[in-house]
């Protein structure tokens, strides 16, 4: 399969189908046993996760992995690249250099914070969230960077209604003002429809069929991979 | 020194590593049962294989009790001792995770430890005075307390093997073994069977304690000395594993005694840790293969 | 004379405190901040000693030596020799589970035992190494004692105010983080090997640092001074007493549990004369128990860790008015 | 008297709740299928019948007993025993040990059950030397339903039991399924593969995002378009 630049293409399938192993495959997390991946012509293959997260390829979980024990605002600290205060001379040496750089990044944090609407969290610790504010909080941590293409993996579950529309909403944002590309696996058939083009449909460890949402909901064959010979 | 001496030195320090092995596999099937439940590393394995020996002491000395009336008595003294401290410490971190149940057995081995000094004292100990002449076989030393420790390994060994496949309670631990939640929602009283786990773990290293003391000699600090050959057996023959346990306590112990002739005897234990180091880096599961 | 000699034994408390604090702070690197378990703290104490010993002393047939360099070089050959030490114990086990690395560790320490008392064209074996110089000696009449806690003192200082800047940076914010979850700093992009590796390093270097210091207060070193009660057990017990992650628990830590440990001498040298032999192991048995006792009871010891303020311009700082600021900054 | 009584309850794993207000009822001798879209909250309702997951509000009642929060351990004394979706064999374990386990807690004779499980999943017969680990995926479920079915339960959870098999072995397992049904055991049973699982189920829950969506005869819900349609949103 091949994901457009600059679309945000949704990936379903029932349980078992092979979404999420995909997914680890794509971000560095499992070693394909075959074939490759290219990110805009370069290959990727088997390259670790932070390697990759260097060349803009960024996921999110779908448990979200925040840090639990450190607060919301620290979470997105964590992830900026090439800080200097990260080694542990320059942060003992050259404090005023890190210093800049901490309030840089604290800005950039704010400003995450501000697009998602949860700038109310910044000082919480991130354990004590919302299953829904996670999930914001792991599409903010994507937004710390500079990024090519980011990977959701079920960015509505467990997410209420009024927190899913704007999830929704936040992504479309991202997808338009800033010039993300998306690749979405999700269950919520709505999410789908309403944020992602084109849609491809895994079965049993394999792309079924492509398209969009409407054909494919009048498709034979993903009736059938949903329901069930 | 000309082939045959060659063939006969060589073997000789193989009987030894055997010996040692076989103590080294009774601490590493009780490291291994304990893992393979509880899921961390039990650093008081040795002292628990310390304080075995310490029993045994009272029984052939303060009791004047034959050997094999004083092997079950230590065993079970030691189990009631691991069963207490399980009560008593380790249920209560069982929440927790397996890296601060790793700690408070490490404060488990210093309690462990200093109460066999307190009651003991810091000094030697042995069972029995005086040299007792080695069978020869075709130039092959073999002293009678070595053939008792390898033929009492041996026993033991069986005896758990059919205490785990033939015994409900056994059974019920390769169960947890394999999968703790599965057993839950089975319906088998978890923690009666963990409090079994550290019966049986206990009694073996109180029988492999028995047997280093035989073998050397008895002091308090001769189970936390051994312990990391112990682990290295457990580690090498794949954590979690019995058999595997076993396979590795005679590896350790062999090529541990085999080292010595190459370099000198003091880094004996090193050469555990060489073994135990490559078989993290090369093949983490072990020979047999453990758990993750 | 009651007096002078309540002063002395408070300088040398005071002293060996300090040492202990050092231990107990390089420790905290490793675990406090990283959840390293290091059950070999002995082995990096004694390299720092050693190293500091055998560049510092002059010659003797009975080890290596004879290079007579200033203190301050002999500490900082003691923290590259333990910092080397750990860098190869690193490569090789911190890609491995938690408790792998605790097993390796006290491998490390057995072999470095081990290793110290055979080569004794190195070390002088069991005998150990002798007229180790005590810095700043000889300048005051009486004063020695003093001015060494003085030197050691403002080693703990210099470390702590370092960690608790560390404490406050990026670096420890990403350890923290890789302490809570693995797979996330993954994929933010960081080398989870390269920090846990700078981690390990960092407090092993910090313990060579406390051995050299051990070294030149004594004077004189052999294999038995670390064994693992004195230089791994109270250690630990001494960072989880104090609170783990928390700079000023291990100090704490440090100070406390060595208070404990030399009361209860002070209580056990009481003892019958038959109990005497045996008060050492009663005092480990206590030590032991209060381990368990604040494992299980207070797991986040005396003072808990709490998370490093932000730096940079908050506004919430500035106005001050956010309730849940509020509530992470207490 | 229903055998099994849900009552609106909400839960799931830590703070978030999975479960908006599931309700749901079993009869004795009842075969019933959850179905629903991924993520429904299919599974996590049985785990929260099996005591496996905090129930925050709502009422469990087997056979007008309370069940809400009580431990599994205690559950399956009550005679509800539960086959979980992945790994639910003990892979070290022989077939035959694998079922012993199942009956650890009965103190009498199990010889008769065990010649019943024999009776039902003859393959397992020929294996039960072997261990579980060794067996294909389809046996392995036989030896995961046998254990259950060792203490002779009167309701029987059973989660995805067709997952990942292939289809001759999904047809071979609902078979035997509908069999112990007729023995006299009510099951609840969550499926992905819808159209299977109602083909023979009495009745039909259809979930979706963590509430009840559908309730009706099996039959009704297989003919019902919406339901269809459900699946792939809308």
């Amino acid at each position: 399969m091949s994901i457009a630049k600059g679309s945000i293409t949704g990936l379903i399938g029932p349980n078992g189908a092979g979404k999420t192993t995909l997914f680890n495959i794509m971000a560095g997390f499992l070693v394909p046993d075959s074939g490759t991946i290219r990110l805009e012509d370069e290959d990727i293959t088997g390259l670790p996760a932070y390697k990759l997260f260097h060349k803009g390829l960024l996921r999110t979980f779908q448990i979200p992995h925040e840090f639990e024990r450190m607060t919301v605002l620290e979470n997105l600290m964590v992830v900026p690249p090439k800080q200097a205060g990260e080694l542990v001379l320059s942060s003992l040496l050259r404090w005023g250099t890190v210093r800049r750089q901490e309030q840089q990044n604290r800005r950039k944090a704010e400003e995450v914070l501000d697009f998602l609407q949860i700038s109310h969290l910044t000082h919480e610790l991130a354990g004590n969230l919302s299953g829904g504010q996670k999930k914001l909080l792991e599409l903010g941590r994507t937004m710390m960077t500079e990024a090519r293409i980011v990977l959701l993996d079920e960015p509505g579950a467990g997410v209420n209604r009024t927190l899913l529309g704007k999830l929704a909403q936040d992504i479309r944002r991202l997808n338009t003002d800033l010039g993300y590309t998306f690749c979405i696996i999700e269950h919520d058939m709505d999410l789908i429809m309403e944020l992602c083009h084109p849609v491809v449909v895994m079965a049993q460890g394999k792309v079924l069929a492509q398209g969009d949402m409407q054909e494919l909901r009048n498709n034979r064959a993903v009736q059938e991979a949903y329901l069930g010979g | 020194m000309d082939w045959g001496c060659f063939v006969i030195e060589f073997l000789q320090v193989i009987i030894y590593g055997i010996v040692l092995g076989c103590i080294i596999s009774l601490g590493a099937i009780g490291v291994s049962l304990i893992f393979g439940i509880l899921r961390f590393a039990h650093f008081a394995h040795g002292d628990m294989m310390s304080l075995g020996a310490y029993f045994g002491l009272v029984g052939v000395v303060s009791l004047q009790l034959p050997m094999y009336a004083v092997f079950p008595l230590a065993m079970g003294a030691t189990a009631l001792v691991a069963a207490a401290l399980d009560r008593s410490i380790y249920r209560w971190l069982r929440s927790s995770t397996p890296i601060i149940m790793l700690i408070s057995s490490v404060g488990a081995a210093l309690m462990l430890r200093s109460a066999i000094q307190v009651v003991w004292g810091p000094d030697n100990k042995i069972y029995e005075a005086g040299i007792k002449l080695p069978y020869i076989f075709y130039g092959l030393r073999i002293k009678p307390d070595q053939l008792n420790i390898i033929f009492g390994t041996a026993v033991l060994v069986v005896l758990l093997h059919l205490f785990l496949h033939k015994t409900r309670m056994g059974k019920a631990m390769r169960a947890l073994s394999d999968n703790m939640d599965l057993a839950q929602v089975t319906g088998i009283n978890t923690e009666r069977v963990i409090f079994w786990t550290w019966m049986i773990a206990a009694a073996m290293a109180a029988a492999g304690g028995i047997f280093l003391g035989i073998d050397t000699r008895l002091n308090p600090i001769m189970g936390w000395r051994i312990l990391l050959p112990v682990f290295a057996a457990a580690i090498a023959g794949g954590i979690g594993n019995l058999y595997g346990a076993v396979l590795g306590g005679l590896l350790i112990g062999i090529v541990q005694e085999l080292s010595t002739m190459v370099i000198s005897p003091a880094y004996k234990p090193a050469v555990a840790f060489a073994i135990m180091v490559l078989m993290l880096v090369f093949r983490p599961t072990g020979i047999l293969g453990g758990k993750e | 004379m009651e007096l002078a000699g309540l002063l002395t034994y408070f300088i040398f408390f005071l002293t060996v405190a300090g040492i202990y604090a050092v231990l107990s702070l390089g420790l905290n690197v490793q675990w406090g901040f990283t959840g390293q378990i290091n059950i070999g703290v002995a082995a990096f104490f004694a390299i720092g000693a050693y190293s500091s010993a055998i560049v510092t002393t002059e010659a003797s047939p009975f080890h290596l030596g004879g290079f007579e360099l200033p203190f301050l070089l002999g500490i900082l050959a003691a923290m590259f020799a333990s910092g080397f030490l750990a860098f190869l114990v690193g490569l090789v086990t911190l890609k491995l589970r938690g408790d792998y690395l605790a097993i390796a560790s006290i491998g490390i320490a057995e072999i470095i035992r081990l290793f110290l008392k055979n080569e004794g064209w190195l070390t002088n074996g069991v005998r150990g190494i002798p007229a180790i110089p005590k810095p700043l000696s000889g300048l005051t009449e009486s004063g020695d004692a003093l001015l060494f806690l003085l030197v050691i003192l403002a080693f703990v200082f210099v470390i702590y105010m370092a960690l608790e800047r560390l404490y406050q940076s990026p670096w420890v914010r990403v350890l923290r983080a890789i302490r809570v979850n693995e797979d996330a700093v993954q994929a933010a992009g960081k080398n989870v090997l390269r920090f846990r590796l700078e981690a390990f390093v960092l407090g092993s270097v910090i313990m060579g640092v406390g051995g050299g210091l051990y070294a030149h207060f004594t004077t004189f070193i052999s294999p038995s001074a670390f064994d693992p009660m004195f230089g791994t057990f109270l250690v630990w017990v001494m960072l989880i007493a104090g609170g783990s992650g928390n700079n000023k628990g291990a100090l704490l830590g440090a100070v406390i549990i060595w208070g404990v440990w030399s009361g209860t001498e002070i209580f056990t040298s009481r003892l019958p004369e038959m109990w005497v032999t045996r008060a050492s192991a009663i005092r480990i048995f206590l030590v032991g128990a209060l381990l368990e006792f604040i494992l299980i009871f207070r797991p986040q010891g005396l003072l808990p860790e709490k998370p490093p303020k932000t730096p940079g311009t908050a506004r919430s700082e500035k106005s001050g008015v956010s309730p849940a600021a509020g509530r992470a900054d207490t | 008297m229903s055998l099994l009584q849900v009552d609106d309850i909400y839960g799931g794993y830590g703070n978030a709740d999975i479960l908006h207000g599931v309700s749901m009822h079993i009869e004795p001798q009842e075969i019933v299928s959850i179905i629903g879209p991924n993520g429904a909250g299919k599974s996590t309702v049985m785990k929260a019948v099996f005591g496996l997951l905090k129930v925050r509000q709502g009422r469990i009642l087997f056979n007008n007993k309370d069940i809400t929060r009580r431990r599994p351990d205690q559950i399956v004394h009550l005679g509800i025993c539960y086959v979980p979706q992945e790994f639910n064999v003990f892979p070290s374990l022989t077939v035959h040990e694998n079922l012993e386990m199942g009956a650890f807690i009965r103190k009498d004779s199990y010889s008769e059950q065990l010649d019943h499980v024999y009776e039902l999943f003859p393959p397992l017969k020929d294996k039960r030397g072997q261990s579980a680990g060794h067996l294909s995926g389809g046996q392995r479920q036989m030896v995961a339903i046998g254990r259950a079915l060792m203490l002779n339960p009167s309701l029987l959870l059973l989660d995805e039991p067709s997952a990942g098999l292939s289809p001759l072995f999904i047809e071979q397992i609902f078979e035997r399924v509908l069999e112990i049904n007729k023995s006299g055991v009510g099951i609840l049973m969550v499926e992905q593969n819808a159209k299977q699982a109602l083909s023979f189920s009495h009745r039909g829950y259809i979930l979706s995002m963590g509430g009840n969506r559908f309730e009706d005869s099996a039959e009704n819900l297989l003919n019902n378009r919406e339901v269809a349609e459900m699946f792939l949103g809308g």
